[in-house]
């Protein structure tokens, strides 16, 4: 109701031309026993001073202290400007560029945006977006599977040190296709994956090895010795890895002698707000022989009839709409807005702004575990090469801790004993640019206290 | 219009929106040489007001509903609410992390929460996961869950989706990523599926059918309890693609005509916005059979408040579909935008959305042009065919739909569905007022028009957009994918 | 330093060019005793993120709950709609339209708004925005005295019944010029001034009469007779009125037999936030025989070569840019983005959208008041016609009252003994639409509660 | 482009934004008949998103320094950073009501606070009050300053303001304003003052100078020391028009050459948006001299935090120029642009705003363009004036200003200061790449270069704006002022 624009005088202008007497009789092919349900738990509509009313308060009262929680969503600085330019209406409010010559503003954005990730992955391609990290991992799951075309098996090494929700999310989503996921055991003494425990697998029909950098511990894997690895066994490399930490961390198109195959993972930290969990993106670049398997939207740059340059969707035939049932994806609608976020985030920061960035995440997180490692009852549980991640280990289960120092506005970080109970007493903790020195101190002071009371 | 440049192009080296890093460089001496970068990534070198300018001339570019009419069948391109957007970006919202425990974000799970009922209530389902990310991932959440039900009865000889000609290609598309084979059933002459062929079709092997009602036709199904009945005494499924739900929102609803599952594209019908291509956000609605399998998270309410189900509640889950809980910021607006319609709103929108498509189907026909069913009533939608166009004319579909552009109107969807030889489906919404129905029509007719005296001169369009017909043969061939540094 | 895109290679390049060696060099034509003086009192610069930080605190502690006051600015809802478009950097970041032809945008917005406030005012004209209210107050009395070509003694008339922050900005304004501000006194039992009153000047040399509409006290006035009273004695009139009002009340053009000739006021009703007293903006209405002697910028519509619609700026003689010293007014900058606001608020408001912001304003505070002189200890210090303010008098001094409600987060009204020590015990109460049943029990509860105890 | 039709041509009766107003109507029926309003006003009668779609087709139709390189001599369009929207819009910031008490308001009254601070040190000046609400309404509250201060001592013969010739027109009407008369002073060849008109022109009735430095000319004016110690003398005192302050941020402070009073463009200087017009922000600092007559509301600091000074604590005051604190929003966004700047930013806008001018200049030159007073070094601006090209290819300063538009360019201030024949007053502003610059420069030449070759066709610009070239004449004739209905 509040946003029809129908007058009585259209109203009856318009069933008249229709020819019909009342806008029910144009329901009048629905079989009658199913018309008209009614909709009594449905509350009846309210104005929109109202409902930001009950927003504003609801909101209010989601109002935290500082975070210290990583664990695949990050709270960093987003430039202003970047969310002021993307809600535009005529990037907020269009559809996928369909047309062509009436979207060459998003289409134009969705090439800088692929070559942007694509440069910051040392890849030869990006696609448009896929839903976000979780996902994009399952869609890079089966995108290798059928971009090698050695491999049988339908067999994937996955490191117990990536992201487990990841994890979860393609089991869920590739599980269906007969595709099995095996565990590589990561060392437990330094929380990444020794790489002569692939010996293991030497020699049998592996599609794809899975290598997270950082891997979920914020520690960083030997990427170069795995990748080697791989090709050695006919596997492809699909690296699951943090945007952020590639300004200054060996990209995947680098790793080993050739680099990876696939690079792929969560776009939030580039310009996304933490929002509860999304909307995000994924992000996924391949090498320039497998663009053809990638799932999802690709933009091309062309020429119209009169030569000047322009862009437009290309290589449709791996999608859905062409090639139905052969579609390398099921993906349709998939993440534009974000993206757009993401490219101008990109584009503010450039390279030296994002190493700036990432340089201060790396070491405002070292700082905190110095001193929080100070703490009595607290302790470093991997210690080597890191990003901006470090577990830590309580004398104590944490998940109680976490849920105490919640209670005092403090995000203390993630409770790892969630997916693995040799990890009960294990937190990882993240500290990005936005934490102050006075944040880091309410946390020290908050875990000191909390520890210094009897288990 | 003057062609934008790249921003790559605008970039100087050593030039960034210093306002936007750290000042000053911390040290990274202590990641061993081995793990770092070695040459810096190739991103664009620019100050904040290039960026600022550059994005904004760039999105001028665009066509979108705040900026034109944009009648694209199936796709539900109406109104966008300015305070959905205002709303779900509140601080409060914005800054909560998702592993934050619940008890500090019960106002984003009472929204939640209250959505899902809501959602349920106007399916007719008996509970809603709001996890999916768009309408294909809902889609696939329910095939898969078809499957996980029939896989926990043991029932493992089932092996095929119907999936209707007419159908979009995410259909088969998810079908086939469930690890199903995919069998298409023809749509009859009256615009309903082919109910002999469909008998034919479903049997032992049926593990399920995708339907969509109003069918991407744009005419209700009036014979869903016959197949509804038929499919579910094979021991098969339904599952409702609600991607046309705005045009029954509140007149009818999906759980009474019998389907098993359903995935609303609150993109669509709640007017979450589209986004040059998402984010949207896919809730799936599970009736009685498959309330187990519903995916995680799921929100919860009890006597302490809103809670996340996991697997835990949830047992038989088929699980979860991304790492956190899907796109959560869609939700809110999609709630927003719910509790401003209300209940009554619900069912103005489906009738004014479903006034608006019929009124221009009469206006198009009474203007010459031929409507596919024109003996059916339209649902939010209807098709036209500019087969006669094509054929006497020398003009396509694609060229009106390119012309249309010059003249102020986004193309209705084109050459979909398959079956419809040089179809336009057209979708007007309803929150586009006669006045700009009347136009569109007259830009039909003045197209046609002008196709009469120089049918040239309309495949030559567009005229006045940003750029002219673009070369698609070229850019699939010559495969120019990424800014390839100064040499490029 | 932040927003500057030079790199050391342009620097380079541009002092060559130009032919210096330094960019000081640039600057050597100040006298040296006054270059570089340093800037030990500016704080070092920061960035974004830290700005953001501080900025997000401060607003935090600024937030407060119900409002009960209005006294010239109003808490109503603003649509979502009028600020994201509003914002949209062609309107924000435009200067004045001085290059019609790349200005469209802002001059055909400016159009349509003179349309809305002449129709909302019932006057021929409006110009494009003033300051605010009270400076509009201001520019009304110098335009009244110009105009009535008459009238020599630059005496103006104004009831004591008018904003006397209003009044004290018109001082300020005018009284350089020799112009006189006589006071008229209201009936202190009623809050209005009886017409009787002027009675007083009959057949003097009065230049104007303003008629505040509702008046400082939230009550309508006799607008009518005070209109014809001016007219028969030579006098222009000039309305001061509040905007959502006059969705309800007899506007100014329609006031007695031939209406008022100058309608001016705050425009703040209209889509603006409280934003702590500004940036608001004043309109300006006018009969079309005094357009020539109106302040500030005027859009006409016009055609180009082709005999298209457009718009420009109009009547600049009027102005200083082309006038100097002789100009109408020395107004320059204007608030132009207040006015884009606005015109959005009207355009989605509408008149029937108004009429019933307007009448739920004046119900809300007709039921506020009613309950509130429930209390013991409170009463109604003027009865009779009111809009959406009204007077009430404690048993005992406001000011400590207000207080010591605003304590508990309710902003009980406005004291009115800061103007007049006679109306000491009184608070000015305001209750728009958006206050809810529960913010009134809020409210009724805290006075209660604190009247209670002895004075 | 297509022509946009009015707000009111779309409308139809009955129809407005359903979701903004209460759902029913409240009774009026307790005020009397007489004081009702009896016709409805006229106003738009749309929908929700008829509004938000014209009034973002109408946005793109302006030129803004978000879209295209603006350089308005004396305005100082430079970047306006996105983050002061943003955070003078945060809900804390702008749900508070101007009257609530000082103890609810301490964030915001910090803010101002500091801003006074931050403008008192950057000016030399004594203090600062925020309240003036732009340039002008700043010149007027110093004048009427400097008439307090002679008042107060008696000395009321002072009659006399003086002005130079290439002063704002603001300047004048603002004397006149306060009660003065103008006398003008001629500029000197040279760019500075002439000295010995000024001479002539002190005297016993002058009640002070308004100065522009840089001047109105782009240049430093030189003597303006002794100018101050002339005008001193003879007991005038001296006002500082900042709005050329850009181009000596932090290089040179006007309290420190002698002024006892100035206004600061916070809408200039410091980046606050111009808004189509407004709103801006002519903050005041003074002087000494002028301490006591100081306008009211300022903000106090004392012990206790941040309060409102009033007539009681500043009893001499001139008054208040607004029923509040001004443009208070307006200067939260210069607050944070003062502190992202910082000291060293602020030195750097000047030094770069000034480099930037100069080059621009040079490149002018070199090109063969004639710039006014090319043995000067310019300020943050310089003039260019196109006699030569008036006289021998025909085309005025308007023409190029007209077909500068059409090649992507704000055109330069044309035509002011009055002095200079056929001018163009450029600022490019320190936001501006070289790369723009150049492209400035381009495009002067080609339309030089056009102008060779056709005269006519430059005369007849702009071709590729939304409208040619207006017929003013016609505006200002037949008086078309507002929309007058389906008549109309
Ligand atoms: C009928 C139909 N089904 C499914 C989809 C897929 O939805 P989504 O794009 O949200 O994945 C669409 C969207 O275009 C559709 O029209
Ligand atoms: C030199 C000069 N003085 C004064 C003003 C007036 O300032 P405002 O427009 O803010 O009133 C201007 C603005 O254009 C100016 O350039």
């Amino acid at each position: 109701m509040p946003f029809i624009p129908h007058t009585d005088e259209d109203i009856r202008h318009m069933l008249a031309e229709i020819g019909v007497d009342s806008v029910n009789a144009l329901f009048d092919e629905i079989p009658e026993d199913l018309r008209d349900p009614g909709l009594p738990r449905v509350p009846a509509g309210v104005s929109e001073m109202e409902i930001t009313r009950v927003m504003n308060e609801r909101a209010t009262g989601d109002t935290l202290g500082p975070c210290f929680v990583g664990a695949g969503a990050y709270r960093h600085h987003v430039p202003a400007a970047v969310w002021e330019v993307t809600t535009r209406g005529e990037y907020y409010s269009a559809y996928t560029p369909y047309q062509a010559e009436a979207s060459q503003g998003t289409l134009q954005l969705i090439y800088e945006y692929q070559s942007m990730m694509a440069g910051l992955m040392a890849m030869d391609a990006s696609n448009a977006s896929l839903y976000d990290g979780g996902s994009a991992m399952a869609e890079a799951v089966l995108m290798a599977v059928r971009a090698n075309r050695k491999s049988k098996s339908g067999r994937i090494l996955v490191p117990d040190t990536a992201n487990p929700l990841y994890c979860d999310a393609t089991r869920t989503i590739v599980s269906n296709q007969g595709l099995v996921l095996e565990s590589v055991p990561s060392d437990p003494s330094t929380g990444v994956v020794d790489p002569a425990t692939l010996k293991k697998w030497d020699g049998e029909d592996i599609a794809a090895l899975v290598v997270p950098q950082p891997n979920w511990f914020g520690r960083l894997e030997d990427a170069a010795a795995l990748t080697d690895w791989a090709r050695r066994n006919g596997a492809l490399v699909i690296a699951v890895v943090n945007p952020t930490a590639m300004a200054v961390i060996t990209p995947p198109g680098e790793w080993g002698e050739q680099g990876a195959d696939i690079a792929c993972g969560e776009g939030q930290p580039l310009g996304i707000p933490l929002s509860s969990g999304g909307p995000y993106f994924g992000f996924m670049c391949c090498r320039k022989a497998y663009v053809r398997q990638m799932p999802g939207r690709i933009v091309g740059r062309t020429v119209d009839l009169e030569g000047r340059t322009g862009y437009t969707l290309t290589l449709q035939a791996r999608e859905q709409h062409i090639r139905r049932s052969k579609a390398t994806s099921n993906i349709c609608t998939n993440q534009g807005l974000m993206v757009t976020a993401a490219t101008m985030y990109l584009a503010l920061l450039g390279a030296e702004g994002l190493e700036r960035v990432a340089a201060q995440c790396h070491d405002t997180t070292r700082r905190l575990t110095e001193r929080l490692t100070g703490i009595d009852g607290v302790s470093l549980r991997f210690d080597g090469p890191y990003f901006h991640e470090r577990v830590i280990e309580l004398d104590r289960p944490a998940e109680p801790v976490f849920h105490q120092l919640a209670a005092q506005g403090v995000l203390a970080g993630y409770p790892l004993g969630r997916h693995d109970k040799r990890l009960a007493n294990a937190l990882l903790v993240c500290a990005t640019e936005t934490v102050t020195e006075a944040d880091m101190d309410r946390y020290v002071d908050a875990l000191g206290q909390a520890l210094a009371r009897a288990a | 219009m003057t062609q934008e440049e790249l921003i790559f192009d605008l970039g100087r080296t050593g030039r960034y929106a210093r306002a936007q890093a750290p000042a000053t460089t911390a040290g990274l001496s202590d990641i061993p040489d081995a793990f770092r970068r070695k040459r810096r990534a190739t991103l664009p070198e620019v100050s904040e007001l290039q960026v600022v300018r550059h994005y904004t001339r760039l999105s001028q570019k665009n066509f979108s509903i705040d900026t034109h009419f944009y009648p694209l069948g199936s796709c539900t391109m109406k109104y966008n609410p300015r305070a959905c957007n205002s709303l779900a970006m509140l601080p409060g919202f914005l800054d909560r992390h998702p592993h934050a425990p619940d008890s500090t974000g019960q106002g984003f799970l009472a929204c939640l929460w209250e959505l899902q009922e809501m959602l349920a209530e106007v399916t007719g389902m008996r509970s809603v996961s709001l996890a999916p990310m768009a309408g294909a991932q809902g889609e696939f959440t329910g095939v898969a869950m078809i499957r996980a039900y029939h896989v926990a009865r043991g029932d493992t000889e089932r092996t095929e989706i119907l999936v209707p000609d007419a159908a979009h290609g995410t259909n088969p598309a998810t079908a086939v990523m469930c690890g199903y084979k995919v069998r298409e059933i023809p749509t009859a002459a009256d615009g309903d599926v082919d109910m002999e062929a469909l008998q034919e079709a479903v049997g032992p092997q049926t593990a399920g059918i995708m339907l969509t009602n109003p069918s991407t036709v744009g005419v209700f199904e009036r014979r869903i309890q016959e197949i509804a009945a038929l499919v579910h005494d094979a021991g098969g499924l339904l599952y409702y693609d609600g991607a046309n739900l705005n045009a029954i929102l509140g007149k009818a609803r999906p759980g009474d005509m019998g389907f098993d599952v359903i995935h609303i594209n609150l993109h669509k019908t709640f007017s979450t916005p589209h986004g040059g291509g998402g984010p949207g956000a896919g809730a799936v609605g599970v009736g009685e059979r498959l309330l187990p399998h519903i995916p995680v998270p799921q929100v919860g309410h009890d006597d302490n408040g809103y809670h996340w189900r996991g697997e835990d509640e949830i047992p038989q889950t088929i699980g979860r579909l991304s790492a956190f809980m899907g796109n959560a910021g869609v939700l809110l607006r999609a709630y927003v935008y719910a509790r401003m319609l209300g209940s009554n709103g619900m069912v103005r929108v489906a009738e004014f959305a479903t006034l608006n498509a019929n009124y221009l189907m009469s206006r198009l026909r009474a203007e010459g042009f031929q409507v596919w069913l024109p003996e059916r009533r339209a649902s939010h939608e209807f098709i036209v065919s500019l087969k006669s166009e094509a054929k006497e004319l020398g003009v396509t579909a694609g060229d009106f739909a390119k012309r249309l552009l010059d003249l102020g109107y986004h193309a209705p969807t084109a050459y979909f569905p398959l079956l419809v030889p040089e179809c336009f489906l057209i979708e007007p919404t309803e929150t586009e007022t006669r006045d700009d129905l009347e136009g569109f029509v007259q830009a039909m007719v003045t197209i046609r028009e002008e196709a009469r005296q120089d049918k040239d001169f309309v495949k030559g369009a567009p005229y006045n957009m940003p750029v002219r017909r673009l070369d698609e043969v070229k850019a699939a061939k010559e495969l120019d994918l990424k800014w390839q540094g100064d040499a490029g």
